[in-house]
């Protein structure tokens, strides 16, 4: 089995973990790719019964009349625990389970991979640890308290700005301390081989249902499947199945942030767009696309949307492209708050910040890149978004915000008639 | 094969201590890695900071911050060394992580260890510990070690065994650095019970082995030496010590006496190990 | 079309309603009872793709084992929304529609019917304004952004405690201003018939689904059956299409709050178990069993659940309860609380407080009542009640709860390592 | 049927004002009763507060809610009636909503309207409003108030037609409560169009057609029994004189010599009005 995308990819770290890898490739390699034990048919069967598979491909009529086009969304935002993200979590804590393993670790950006973790080991009956930045705990409160609910430590990681990057930093670390009993679910198509190679495979349920769907419902293949790409898990989830189809254009949508241009004197990147703007580098144990400085340092990614606040991208999609099969875009963050007022409000469904991205590239997509029928994978729920949605939009002059006078007014209204 | 580091292997054990380049300013730092040749240090492994050390604990972590916070960079690293290279004598290893190997000589066909590994011996490194370059991605970088005459010195973990450790002892070179125990480095109060074990599973390979990852005391050096180690390499010891300094705003020739004496303690202690293996016999001698 | 459930239920409403009363019961007998224009085949298409139906029915493993008996929780909180309410509300603001109004009003209490309108109504295009109390309102806020951010209008009542009874009243005058091209969608399955027969039939989706489910995964059919009720409205959706079958025992689990004692000086009923302590009377627009003191005044009920906070509750389940065939119980507002945390820790599923009510019921129940198979209807999901859980928790001596610290201690370790 | 009201609908166009008893208490609440029939009332119609008035605007609202944190009950409304009974003579109507009536006389086979209907008729009532109750429910409570001669009238909405309206005018007695406009009780500024549209639809019927919803004016009451109306019912605009009298502190006389005014500006608006409809031809005359 091949560690690498072309050039990206490998295994670029501690020895310490390299044994936990090779046993997690060849874990992988029987229960994933051989179903040994039945593992599929136990890990497919718990994602329909507890995650909540096959989540509907939904046409959007009001989209669709906005853009001239045929637009269906994959309602990954109907996934228990509100993202994609269970369909790696769940299927990484079950191979943990049938390797005997005895403890998982997790980092989290947003807090979607850990509370997706968090449910999936309390399902599973796993104890489970957290690392999430300082800054995420604070900007995403809502996570969590569910990953506390759902029995799991949440450890706060307060090294640099706090995020996503220090986060995974950290859990590596704690790994590397207790690798023997313990599986690092790594909750993007990130890090070393084998974990971008059975992230994808773990959440390629997305395209194996979206094709079918799509051929069912619209009759034809999409000529555009569109997906937000952090790390890039639900991307590679969504474009998997239709890589081969050749005539079906694919769009990794990142996060443009406030500006595309690096800040090299302060270490910072105003943006998390690893694909369109960054370099080829190692970072997190492969190969792949970074925001990094020209001695090799990473930057601070910055986004309006935690979850997609990471300077790398999963090595498979920086090869796909270089190859150019997939196309990378950004949409900026006073973008992406305006995709998300629109789906919200046109279609009745409140997306993640990360899918908003995708959601606003269909306005900044040309008619050609559209085609006549667009997938777009709405890879989360917002909720978790809300108290930061609003703060972010107050700041901004955005056209389509809805106010939030009503508190005002119940609390200036007192208690009387 | 960096002459000078097998050198440092050939007498008493050699004692390796690590210091980060830059902690917390270059002129400074170089103070403290000329207190610590004073002190008995028969290689020295020169931090060159990472944005990700992902392979350290915090002491570490935050020599790395304080460094890059003070203005670091690779070509600062470079300086440095050429100037330490005008009074000290100690073989230089650098240690760092692979991005900033493979980012330096720019982007396209400049780019790659080669650049990197050409302008570190010309500044006079002698070899290179890279915490997250295992051995199946270490291709380019030995071979180009190999050209140079410059060693690359893998890290063997507790969990190392079999096919792997062989793989690694094959492509080590200079030393081997002997990881005493599961995590990431930091000082411990305590030798743990795998470094034994770890140095029982090397007996077989003709590498000199050094042991690290939370050796803190003289009396921790002997007893890993005395367990069979023909080194000790201590960071998170030292790097507390400047971090101390630092933060007390103490004057660097005081900080660079206070190293300079733990440098004699935990030297003196690989000494009193290796006095103590000599007596015994369990152990196999080095060759 | 009967509009009485034995002696509950009819229609006790301002005459200026009864026209639309007596247009809407036209159109349910046409669009939904006999898919006139092929009402039923859009709802339910539009059911599937947007709202996520079928939700599975999955087999509790740790609540399994702790309870002695094989449970299956029918996961209506995994509809879009988070809640069940989603089915009525699409089917109301579809109905409105055909019906060819133009506006939609609503009340909400918990905020899941105000967010399951707003989000049927932005999905559908209509015009949409939803009465909350001003208590709800501050209990509540995650659903009252979620309203707001899907268009539309929040009003808050600030009559009485400003909980779901005022909101009801409020949401019938304005109706009754705006009758002629407005739509009410109420949200339980109370109101003036055709409302509780026709709430029913949108819900009862739920046991349709359920009564396949289970005899295809216990390849029997259930002992029992549980749901919460407030309004009820989940409780008979669940039960509908178990009715019949008279080996299920049906368990209709209501908020005993603080205490089942009523404070009549005071008007105040610490719980909302009108199906277990209420006694008959009318109210909003039907006979039913309610809680009030012996004039007939009624008081303000109290629950740590909003959506379970009501004083009244469906007609049909008044008389189911009096024939025999559905059994009342109540869970203390402690209790619920416990079930809340045991379901997030044993199963990974964070529960809506209103379902963490007929979880709790489970470990209250005989073995005799339990059976060998029980389906427990997760009504809801519990993001929307973090903040207030938390805050309800630490105010308890709960045995299970875990503990919030992770703030406090990010926020004492600072910026630095 | 109540021969009372009947009579009050005899000559001149009947003024029926609404007032919540025991807002603010009930001795205060009796003397505004008293002043409304100096002001004219040829029926009164009192509240008997219900905790959720669902066809009340904000000042119904208000005044239920201000008589039952007063300490309200349904038998202190009927002692209260008793005492009025002692010094006035109107015709008193009780509105109220239908959970009040049904409960009356306690669990079991004792409850019901009967109970209430005959404690409400000994106490001196007429006749009743119950707006929450429609034809379809109204069948026990019409039948109680046959068997003892007291009225019970139904409200004609604007959105009534065809058989609806039938089925109401068949059931009603004493009058008809014509409803303005759609939506809740409360004072406006202005005449609904629908007015005149409500009353044309009901001119078919022989019943006394009292208008109310909004009437809050001498003009406005000129205009509605213009347009054919056989009286008109006023709330909102008194109840809003209680509650700024209340809310001010002012002495319950100065109250009602505020409520009597307006009284008497209404009923003589209502009789202009009638003096106007008798010139015009192209309204149908009572019969
Ligand atoms: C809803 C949602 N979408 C997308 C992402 C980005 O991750 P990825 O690019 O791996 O799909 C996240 C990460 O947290 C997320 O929560
Ligand atoms: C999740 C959930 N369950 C139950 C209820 C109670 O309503 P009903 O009894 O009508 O199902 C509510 C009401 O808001 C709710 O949100």
């Amino acid at each position: 089995m091949s560690t690498k995308f072309g050039d990206y990819g490998g295994q670029y770290v501690p020895e310490a973990l390299m044994p936990a890898i090779e046993e997690l490739e060849d874990a992988f390699k029987r229960y994933v790719l051989e179903n040994e034990d039945g593992f599929m048919d136990e890990f497919r069967e718990r994602l329909r019964t507890f995650g909540g598979r096959p989540t509907p491909l939904q046409y959007a009529e009001q989209l669709s009349e906005r853009h001239g086009t045929d637009i269906y969304l994959k309602r990954e935002d109907l996934l228990h625990g509100g993202a994609h993200k269970l369909n790696n979590a769940l299927g990484q804590v079950l191979l943990a389970k049938y390797m005997g393993k005895e403890r998982i670790v997790a980092e989290t950006g947003a807090g979607q991979h850990g509370t997706a973790t968090a449910m999936a080991a309390a399902h599973l009956d796993m104890p489970c640890e957290v690392y999430m930045g300082r800054r995420d705990i604070n900007r995403q409160r809502p996570n969590v308290f569910r990953m506390r609910l759902n029995g799991a430590e949440v450890t706060p990681v307060t090294t640099g700005r706090g995020t996503l990057k220090e986060a995974i930093s950290e859990t590596m670390r704690d790994w590397a301390t207790t690798v023997e009993r313990t599986h690092y679910v790594i909750g993007s198509v990130v890090g070393p081989h084998p974990f971008p190679t059975m992230v994808r495979e773990f959440q390629s349920v997305i395209s194996e249902e979206a094709r079918r769907q799509v051929r069912e419902e619209a009759g034809r293949l999409p000529s555009a499947v569109v997906a937000c790409a952090g790390g890039g898990s639900n991307t590679m989830g969504t474009f998997a199945e239709f890589v081969d189809d050749e005539d079906v254009g694919l769009y990794a949508v990142e996060a443009g942030g406030s500006s595309l241009e690096v800040d090299e004197e302060a270490g910072v990147a105003p943006n998390s767009a690893s694909l369109s703007t960054g370099t080829e580098g190692v970072l997190h144990g492969a190969r792949t696309k970074l925001l990094q400085d020209p001695d090799g340092q990473i930057v601070e990614s910055h986004s309006v949307s935690s979850g997609l606040d990471y300077a790398g991208v999963g090595p498979e999609l920086a090869h796909l492209v270089d190859e150019g099969r997939v196309t990378p875009a950004t949409v900026d963050d006073d973008d992406a708050l305006e995709g998300f007022h629109r789906l919200s409000q046109d279609e009745g469904i409140i997306p993640a910040l990360e899918s908003a991205h995708a959601v606003a590239w269909l306005g900044e997509a040309t008619a050609d890149q559209l085609g006549e029928c667009v997938v777009l994978n709405v890879s989360g729920r917002g909720d978790k978004d809300l108290e930061s949605v609003v703060e972010e939009t107050e700041s901004r002059d955005l056209e389509n915000a809805p106010s939030m006078d009503v508190f005002a007014e119940a609390d200036a209204d007192g208690g009387s008639l | 094969m960096s002459e000078a580091i097998d050198a440092a292997f050939g007498g008493d054990p050699a004692f390796v201590p690590y210091l980060a380049v830059g902690d917390p300013d270059v002129e400074s730092s170089l103070e403290y890695v000329r207190a610590l040749e004073r002190g008995g240090a028969d290689v020295i492994e020169l931090g060159l900071p990472f944005s990700e050390p992902i392979a350290e604990g915090p002491t570490i972590q935050g020599a790395v911050a304080r460094a890059l916070e003070g203005g670091m960079t690779v070509e600062r690293f470079f300086e440095a060394v050429e100037r330490l290279r005008d009074d000290i004598d100690v073989p230089l290893v650098c240690m760092t992580y692979y991005n900033l190997i493979y980012q330096y000589g720019g982007e396209g066909a400049d780019r790659g260890p080669e650049a990197f590994v050409e302008r570190a011996a010309e500044a006079g490194i002698d070899g290179f510990v890279v915490p997250d370059l295992p051995a199946e991605e270490s291709g380019p970088l030995r071979r180009t070690c190999d050209e140079r005459d410059l060693d690359l010195i893998f890290i063997v973990a507790p969990t190392t065994r079999g096919e792997r450790l062989r793989k690694l002892m094959e492509r080590t070179s200079g030393y081997v650095y002997v990881q005493a125990r599961l995590g990431v480095t930091g000082a411990r109060a305590d030798v743990s019970d795998r470094t034994a074990e770890s140095l029982d599973r090397l007996a077989e390979w003709d590498v000199p082995k050094a042991v690290g990852f939370g050796i803190s005391s003289g009396e921790q050096a002997r007893e890993v030496v005395a367990a069979g180690a023909d080194g000790i390499i201590v960071g998170s010891a030292l790097v507390d010590i400047v971090a101390e300094g630092t933060e007390n705003g103490d004057p660097t020739e005081e900080v660079a006496a206070r190293l300079e004496a733990t440098a004699r303690e935990l030297n003196e202690g690989a000494v009193a190990g290796a006095a103590e293996r000599s007596q015994s016999t369990t152990r196999p001698e080095r060759t």
